[in-house]
């Protein structure tokens, strides 16, 4: 049995392959975009604007306080109803860079205040402009703490993506659910879908960890 | 779907939010406590200078990091029979939140520990105080500081993931508006609601963040 | 202008269906999207002399796509039931079925009663018709809910996760044949009687109109039964998919 | 110059006044220093002098009471900080080096990218200095890779290296042996002796007495005593610094 | 005292070697201390004083040669590293305050969970402790709401709250204006002639002629001269001490 089930299964890969196709791209896309306006949304929130910072903090809470899926439904289902028709494709992309800025750009707020305000006073005192202390000074050592959880962000937004199948994208996820309909052996299903899951992440993470070692290398190493 | 928003309908529907509601508190709850159990073992061993609790954790970690918790769910909730291991849903669900939580926990604690300056550590060896006195009160009420944003970050993925334990039967807040949404046919509705009790419960965990950042942060910022 | 002038305007008919497996809807080895259901949809577009396409969601979505326009109609093995009627337009019944009660062929769980014993575990699809069914069939029960398709059932009951399965009793039988032959025993009495019927807007009144017509026309000329005859009643269709 | 004022100090300060909660750590200071001039101040620990020189910066806000930098007012909404900050070189107590950064680094960072000299040029420069306070060796360590003093000297060299008009130090010596200090004090005589506007925080008496013009004493967050460095230490005119001097020259 | 060696030294260094990398930071360090003898260890910065005093408990540890401490040789697994730390005090070059704790709960956390003494006695001595070194008034501040000095006699209070058989001082005094400087030493001084052994690297060449028995001179990771205050300061040995003596004098 176990063997009829591999070879159907075996039979499906072009549908695993554009599943997991399509949630590279999605997450890719999404990563990048959100990676950026998250870095630029936190160096905004910690700027000293009152105003500015109390509407992204408004925003994020809102967007980390509730599911993903009822917001990529309200972009999908309910703009329409103002005016604003997206593909599924396009919505699934914005709402996850959305969702990934809104959890990068907590994560760099907490990595920004973790560097020691002896730090930023020297770089005042040295004349350095804002965007210069930022670039220069507080970043490089903000990501230390910045980096583990932000993989793990990245990490998490893949997988998060695979909600996306709510409003009709085949990912991986959606084509384990495909699969197990004719070859209804979940567990190995799902096995073969985490370990696609685990190609696209784990690189990531090894990554992660070099870089990692290589800041923590400069700063010396914490002996405990 | 909005201009026929029915209100009406939402409050019939209140009492089954309600227990949903509490179930979701309660397991994510259950299931939080044993993330941090999970995540301050895993991560105390990660810490090790030896390779024998090391590697098995780190492969731990990462392997659960990369792969969806669907996975991991399907894994404890189907596999586990196979060797003889029947749980009940509740007990399957809170295992698989915590140990796929702790995970990221983990990570959490030690980039808090690792971002405490050598300092501190060695004025704590120098004082001779053992290893857990060092961790217990110099290193881990300062790492606690950094930990907790990123920990209520990672707190509200497990209430969120939590949903996910409808897949296995477990009643939870999210299947409460899904029923809305499939009895009478009234997504917006149902999927509405559920957002609004998510958000109560962010901004309560939020609240609790706050309150135990100050009381572990006290005064002393800078340096 | 009605819904039907905007479809042959836009030359397409965009069906929203839920993949949710033999033998109403599924996708074939080859990545192909059929079943019961869709080639009945096709032969909708046919008639309407437009091309198809399918929206393809799972459950959460179905419905807001259906609401929201973003599909015309909903091909789906749905349930009409009065509450759903109040909110979206069913056509006319194209055929019935019923929920039925499966066991693990060699547990200790022969008929439909042994399941009404007290604290048997009995699994049931969330949302889905068979899950009342079962509360009101089996009151000392356990009731078991679980979200993500028919073939979860299965397994489930397999596993010995549940004691019974309630499910639709086509699609116990459409899935239940991945599995070995005879690994599970299929009731023959059904707990109810159920129509199934495609969904509309109640805004799309003349859509709906000529729904119930080719609901009449392809029972007239056979074309229903025998779409039915090779997926729903016997096994044919896995020779080919 | 928009909000010059009548005077022609560098440093004005006209009755400042600041507040940690309910300490006064600076009361009504009062203080004019010229272009080109070198004050050292001293004082007993908590007195308030790293407060003092912080002010300058802009680095601690004050309660009341004015203070003029190179003609601009601190507080003054049409003063550009940044802009004023290039022109003042502190050294920090803490030295608060960039642990990310080579000591190099260190030096070249705000020459590179506020003055805007090109890297070359500003690593040839930062190399020269790093070498007159000794560290031609450490030009490629970490901060976390030096001895304490060798950080402090890191510090000094970072603020040589704006060529700023007007310098602060904060206690530039203290992780210095005394040959150090005297090699150290060397290079910032001779920077002094470009024409440059210097406070100094420290209690090296032997500096004071060589290059400043002036000697501040400070007590409980006030100026008690100042004059030129012969007047101070041989003619005290308080009681206080009459304490303080016995002291020092006792031990 | 299972590894107890011949000698009655409290300290034993035999032939100690550290590399950091390629530099040899200490160079055959052979130097042995007498139980209740204070030694003054000076020399220019970077010459390995700090990595000395971190060898002897165990934060830096050694490449060969032996070290024997209270006579358990360091780097012997018999050898608890954590009871042998109790009875050696440190002050760190740097402070190394707890930024967490106020001063008196910095001064009074070793002695309630390393010494297991009651809180409330360990708080009427942290107490005393800081009156004694002037800060009374400074016992609930946090480290960041202290000046430099303050911190550093926080620091040294937190040294002297946990009673250690051996006591380690890094430039104690750095932070500290001559008058406190006076006053710090004196407190050191009563501890010292309670009959601790100290090791003290210090500048302070006014502490070395009063309290010290012996002055170790450090250059470039060897020790260069050792002998009493009286010998080193009077009469030099080496060209490389009198260069170092000399400028001390002139400055
Ligand atoms: N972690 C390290 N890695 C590499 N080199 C180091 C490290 N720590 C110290 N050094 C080097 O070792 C040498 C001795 O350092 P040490 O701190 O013992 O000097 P020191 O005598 O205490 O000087 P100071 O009086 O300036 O504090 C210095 O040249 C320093 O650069
Ligand atoms: N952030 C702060 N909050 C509260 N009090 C503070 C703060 N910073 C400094 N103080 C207090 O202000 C006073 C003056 O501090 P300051 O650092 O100016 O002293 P100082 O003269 O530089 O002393 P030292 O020579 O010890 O460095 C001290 O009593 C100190 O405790
Ligand atoms: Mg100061
Ligand atoms: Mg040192």
């Amino acid at each position: 049995m176990i063997w009829q089930q591999l070879q159907s299964l075996a039979g499906s890969y072009p549908l695993a392959l554009r599943g997991l196709g399509m949630t590279v791209m999605l997450s890719l896309i999404s990563l990048v975009l959100g990676t950026l306006i998250g870095f630029g949304l936190g160096i905004l929130r910690t700027g000293g604007n009152r105003l500015i910072s109390s509407v992204i903090g408004a925003w994020v809470d809102l967007i980390r306080g509730t599911p993903f899926l009822v917001q990529i439904f309200l972009i999908f289902f309910i703009l329409p109803e103002l005016g604003i028709e997206l593909d599924a494709f396009s919505a699934g992309i914005i709402a996850l860079t959305n969702l990934a800025a809104c959890f990068i750009c907590e994560i760099v707020v907490a990595g920004i205040r973790s560097v020691p305000t002896g730090q930023v006073e020297a770089a005042l005192a040295s004349g350095l402009s804002r965007w210069q202390r930022m670039r220069q000074v507080v970043l490089p050592q903000a990501m230390r703490i910045v980096l583990p959880p932000l993989v793990g962000q990245y990490v998490l937004l893949i997988k998060d993506s695979s909600v996306v199948s709510a409003i009709g994208l085949t990912d991986l996820t959606r084509v384990g659910w495909l699969v197990v309909q004719r070859v209804p052996n979940g567990l190995l299903v799902f096995f073969l879908v985490g370990l696609g899951y685990f190609i696209v992440c784990y690189p990531l993470i090894m990554l992660a960890r070099r870089l990692e070692q290589r800041i923590g290398a400069a700063h010396g190493e914490v002996q405990l | 779907m909005l201009e026929n928003f029915s209100f009406r309908t939402i409050v019939e529907y209140l009492p089954l939010f309600g227990q949903g509601l509490v179930t979701t508190v309660w397991l994510s709850l259950l299931s939080f406590a044993g993330a941090l159990a999970v995540g301050i073992l895993l991560s105390a061993m990660n810490l090790q200078r030896g390779w024998l609790f090391r590697v098995p954790a780190k492969a731990y970690i990462d392997a659960v990091r990369a792969t969806p918790l669907l996975a991991q769910l399907y894994f404890l909730y189907f596999g586990l029979p196979r060797l003889g291991i029947i749980l009940p849903e509740l007990v399957v669900g809170i295992l698989a939140l915590s140990l796929n939580s702790g995970a990221y926990v983990a990570e959490i604690i030690r980039a808090g520990i690792l971002s405490i300056p050598r300092g501190q550590v060695e004025a704590g060896v120098a004082s001779g105080m053992t290893y857990v006195q060092r961790m217990r009160l110099v290193i881990l009420p300062q790492a606690f500081k950094v930990t907790i944003p990123p920990l209520l970050g990672q707190a509200i993925v497990l209430v969120k993931d939590s949903a996910l334990l409808s897949l296995i039967a477990v009643a939870e807040l999210t299947r409460a508006g899904q029923l809305l949404a499939s009895d009478r046919f009234m997504p917006a509705e149902g999927f509405i609601t559920i957002a609004a009790f998510y958000l109560l419960l962010y901004y309560g965990l939020k609240g609790l963040a706050a309150l135990s950042g100050r009381w572990l942060g006290q005064a002393g910022a800078r340096t | 202008a009605g819904t039907l002038d905007d479809i042959t305007k836009r030359g397409e008919l965009r069906v929203a269906v839920q993949t949710q497996g033999p033998p109403f809807s599924l996708v074939g080895a080859a990545g192909e999207r059929t079943g019961s259901s869709v080639e009945l949809a096709e032969l909708m577009a046919k008639e309407m002399g437009v091309k198809i396409t399918f929206l393809d969601f799972d459950w959460d979505g179905l419905i807001p796509a259906l609401l929201s326009g973003k599909a015309d109609l909903l091909v789906a093995d749905m349930t009409p039931t009065l509450a759903r009627a109040m909110k979206v337009a069913f056509t006319k019944p194209y055929m019935y079925t019923g929920s039925t009660v499966f066991t693990k062929a060699d547990g200790k769980f022969k008929s439909t009663e042994d399941c009404k014993a007290k604290g048997t575990r009995i699994a049931v699809l969330l949302g889905a018709t068979g899950e009342k069914e079962a509360k009101t069939a089996f009151p000392d029960a356990e009731i078991k809910s679980y979200k993500g398709g028919g073939p979860l059932l299965l397994d489930a009951v397999n596993n010995g996760q549940a004691d019974c399965g309630v499910n639709d009793v086509s699609a116990v039988k459409g899935q239940s044949t991945a599995y070995p032959a005879g690994s599970f025993t299929i009731m023959p009495d059904m707990l109810s009687k159920e129509p199934l019927a495609f969904a509309t807007r109640y805004d799309e009144q003349d859509l709906l109109i000529w729904m119930n017509l080719f609901l009449d026309q392809v029972s007239l000329d056979g074309r229903l039964q025998k779409n039915l005859d090779y997926w729903v009643n016997s096994d044919d269709w896995k020779k080919d998919h | 110059m928009t909000n010059s004022s009548s005077s022609t100090g560098m440093i004005e300060f006209r009755g400042v006044n600041k507040w940690f909660g309910t300490l006064n750590v600076l009361r009504d200071i009062t203080l004019s220093v010229e272009p080109r001039e070198v004050v050292v101040v001293c004082g007993p620990s908590g007195s308030g002098k790293s407060t003092l020189i912080r002010c300058i910066n802009g680095l601690e806000t004050i309660r009341d009471g004015d203070l003029v930098v190179d003609g601009q007012r601190l507080g003054d909404p049409a003063t550009n900080m940044a802009r004023l900050r290039t022109e003042i070189g502190f050294v920090f107590q803490s030295f608060n080096l960039y642990p990310h950064k080579t000591a190099l680094e260190n030096v070249t960072l705000a020459p590179i990218h506020v003055r805007k000299i090109p890297r070359a040029e500003a690593e040839k420069a930062g190399r020269e200095l790093l070498a007159k306070v000794g560290l031609a060796d450490k030009v490629n360590a970490y901060p976390a890779q030096l001895s304490g003093g060798q950080q402090q000297r890191v510090a000094i060299a970072r603020c040589l290296g704006m060529r700023p008009k007007i310098m602060l130090f904060d206690e530039p010596t203290s992780a210095l042996d005394p040959e150090m200090i005297s090699e150290v004090l060397d290079v910032m005589v001779a920077v002094a002796e470009e024409g440059m506007t210097m406070m100094v925080v420290t209690h090296e008496m032997g500096f004071a007495r060589k290059v400043a013009q002036r000697v501040v004493f400070m007590d409980a967050g006030a100026i008690v005593e100042s004059g030129t460095p012969d007047e101070f230490f041989s003619h005290p005119k308080t009681d206080r610094s009459r304490a303080f001097l016995s002291k020092i020259l006792r031990h």
